[in-house]
């Protein structure tokens, strides 16, 4: 069992590189902004996979700030990014 | 292997199908808002189902609680992000895929 | 086994690479925007890195404070320089490309090659394994009042880079004050899914900070991340929009900015005065004085960072 | 129980990465940046280190300094990024003046 949550993790860590593609390529802030989202979510399952898998019951603390967190992060990005990046910038 | 571990791995499983789903249409979709539709949604079904699959092994009710809490917040926050993001790129005139 | 490591390896190894590539595509970013967003996903993976060195203390941190803090820190710098700028041009400038400005650039690039070299051989020729502290603190861990080594360590063995660390955060909002502060920015039309949002979340965060400041004596958490997850609910109020009121900004602020820094000073000036060395609790009372302490510094670094964030000069009672 | 080198390794190319960011690039946010890389650099090195012990658990001093080091990184962070858009307001450009030109 624990070497199937890492293998699942492990597959995880790689959803998070789609997000990063995503910040990468744009084109618009909004699509940018979608990769704090992916960590938002993906991060937070790889965090409890591992706290399952090495049954330290304190990495479910950390995801639970990091849930905590990204959603603040995208929030400041919300509010605080729009006035500054030209969306649809051509490709 | 005994039962409640063949549900929380199928449940697993799940859980991980739907985060690729997710990704494949954050990179595939065509404008911002069906990328975000993808995401936000699969992501967090998937988170779901992770969940579920961590509680059926959960040592103890408390561990439960702490991964419901932790898939609730995430659940509030995706939306509400979601909407601001999509609320955002409306005004700034990020137009919308038509085809 | 032989799988699991291999597993794990590979899991390190994407990591390690992801850090390497994120750092270098948002330095090198042409967009300063794009940049902050490559640098928070930075900071996100490297909390993923810390958990996997076996350090969920600093993992906490640098969600909290890497991550949460900077990030919100960094878009509003980036939102204020929008004003003052007067092109997109001048903030992307191409780089140079002369002669002289390319020959600086790669030499630059192969001295810090070499520096690297250096640095990975140094690593490499580190002994595998070292005694370290970890055998002393656990035999003192007794007398320290707390549970958990890394409380220990910061608020007991080495409690004066603790009382140092809060004064250096406090020198910070001093600096930012004594520069005239910046002017407050606009206020976006409220919208009711964000201020929804941070009713809800709030409270969560508010219980979420006591909850790490409980948990830090006995498992990873404490004053720290406690403090930066408070801080990060004053920097949510202040996204959505919501102002502290002028009554509160005069007395109480510098009274809850202080409270750490000063019962710190209090305690260090009593145990000169106890006749022990500076910050040696007496083993009967450290568990006392070490959950007094994590609370005052609690709200006092959920306080200076909030101000850090907002970044507005004090306003006196003539509301200047 | 992790490939310990490996993030050494890692944490001395990303203080490489920072610190050659931070001489290269002119705009002083950039330069903020790389120098918040450097120290991910440096305090993951200091980590690493800390696991070398023979014993399971890892040294817990490293650990207390590194949490000390990112309280000290985000104020001084906070406090730069005043700074440059003081600069920035003096002078229009969030950028250090060119010695060849100024």
């Amino acid at each position: 069992m624990q070497l199937f949550n890492l293998a699942l993790g492990l597959l995880l860590l790689m959803t998070l590189g789609g997000g990063i593609w995503r910040a990468l390529r744009g084109p618009s802030a909004a699509d940018r902004m979608l990769s704090v989202q992916v960590f938002g979510t993906a991060a937070v399952a790889v965090l409890l996979l591992l706290a399952q898998a090495f049954g330290q019951a304190a990495l479910r603390d950390v995801a639970l700030a990091f849930a905590l967190l990204a959603a603040v992060t995208a929030v400041a990005f919300v509010r605080r990014a729009w006035a500054e990046e030209v969306d649809c910038d051509p490709e | 292997m005994i039962l409640s571990d063949y549900v929380a791995a199928v449940l697993l499983l799940v859980g991980v199908f739907f985060f690729l789903a997710g990704t494949v249409g954050l990179v595939r979709f065509p404008d911002v808002y069906t990328r975000l539709h993808a995401l936000t949604k699969s992501d967090n079904v998937g988170l779901g189902f992770v969940v579920m699959g961590l509680a059926v092994e959960a040592e103890s009710w408390f561990v439960v609680g702490k991964l419901l809490l932790i898939w609730m917040l995430v659940l509030l926050a995706g939306a509400s992000v979601a909407h601001l993001i999509a609320r955002g790129a409306t005004q700034r005139g990020v137009r919308m895929w038509t085809d | 086994m032989d799988r699991l490591t291999l597993v794990l390896w590979i899991f390190d190894s994407v990591t390690g690479l992801g850090l390497l590539l994120l750092a270098g595509w948002a330095l090198a970013s042409p967009q300063l925007f794009r940049g902050i967003i490559l640098f928070v996903a930075f900071s996100l993976m490297m909390s993923i890195a810390w958990v996997r060195i076996d350090a969920p203390d600093v993992a906490l941190a640098e969600i909290a404070i890497g991550a949460g803090l900077t990030g919100a820190l960094l878009l509003a710098a980036l939102s204020r320089l929008g004003d003052s700028e007067p092109t997109q041009e001048s903030m992307n400038r191409p780089i140079e490309r002369s002669y002289r400005a390319r020959t600086f650039r790669s030499l630059t690039a192969s001295l810090l090659a070499a520096v690297a070299v250096a640095l990975v051989f140094l690593i490499l020729a580190l002994p595998g394994d070292s005694e370290g502290l970890g055998a002393e603190v656990a035999a003192s861990l007794d007398a320290s009042g707390v549970s958990s080594p890394v409380t220990a360590v910061l608020l007991n063995f080495r409690g004066y880079d603790t009382l140092l660390e809060l004064l250096v955060l406090l020198l910070a909002l001093l600096g930012v004050w004594s520069l005239g502060g910046l002017p407050a920015q606009p206020v976006s039309p409220a919208v009711l899914v964000l201020d929804t949002l941070a009713r809800i979340l709030i409270p969560v965060l508010l219980l979420s900070s006591a909850y790490l400041l409980w948990a830090g004596t006995h498992a990873p958490g404490g004053a720290f991340q406690a403090g930066a997850v408070l801080g990060a609910a004053g920097v949510l109020l202040s996204l959505a929009g919501w102002q502290v009121r002028q009554r509160y900004t005069g007395v109480t602020l510098r009274l809850l900015l202080i409270a750490g820094p000063s019962l710190f000073l209090a305690f260090a000036l009593y145990t000169i005065v106890a006749g022990q060395s500076l910050l040696e609790y007496p083993p009967q009372r450290a568990g006392v004085m070490i959950v007094l302490l994590e609370v005052a510094a609690t709200l006092s670094i959920g306080t200076t960072l909030a101000a850090l964030f907002v970044a507005e000069g004090p306003r006196n009672k003539e509301g200047q | 129980m992790s490939s310990v080198p490996l993030f050494a390794l890692v944490g001395a190319g990303l203080f490489c990465i920072g610190l050659y960011a931070l001489i290269v690039y002119a705009h002083l946010l950039r330069k903020i940046l790389a120098i918040n890389v450097m120290g991910s650099g440096v305090f993951l090195v200091l980590a690493t280190l800390a696991d070398r012990t023979v014993n399971a658990a890892p040294d817990p001093v490293p650990h207390a300094m590194i949490i000390t080091g990112i309280v000290v990184a985000v104020a001084t962070t906070a406090f730069a990024l005043v700074l440059m858009l003081k600069v920035a307001e003096k002078t229009g450009r969030a950028e250090l003046p060119d010695e060849r030109t100024g």
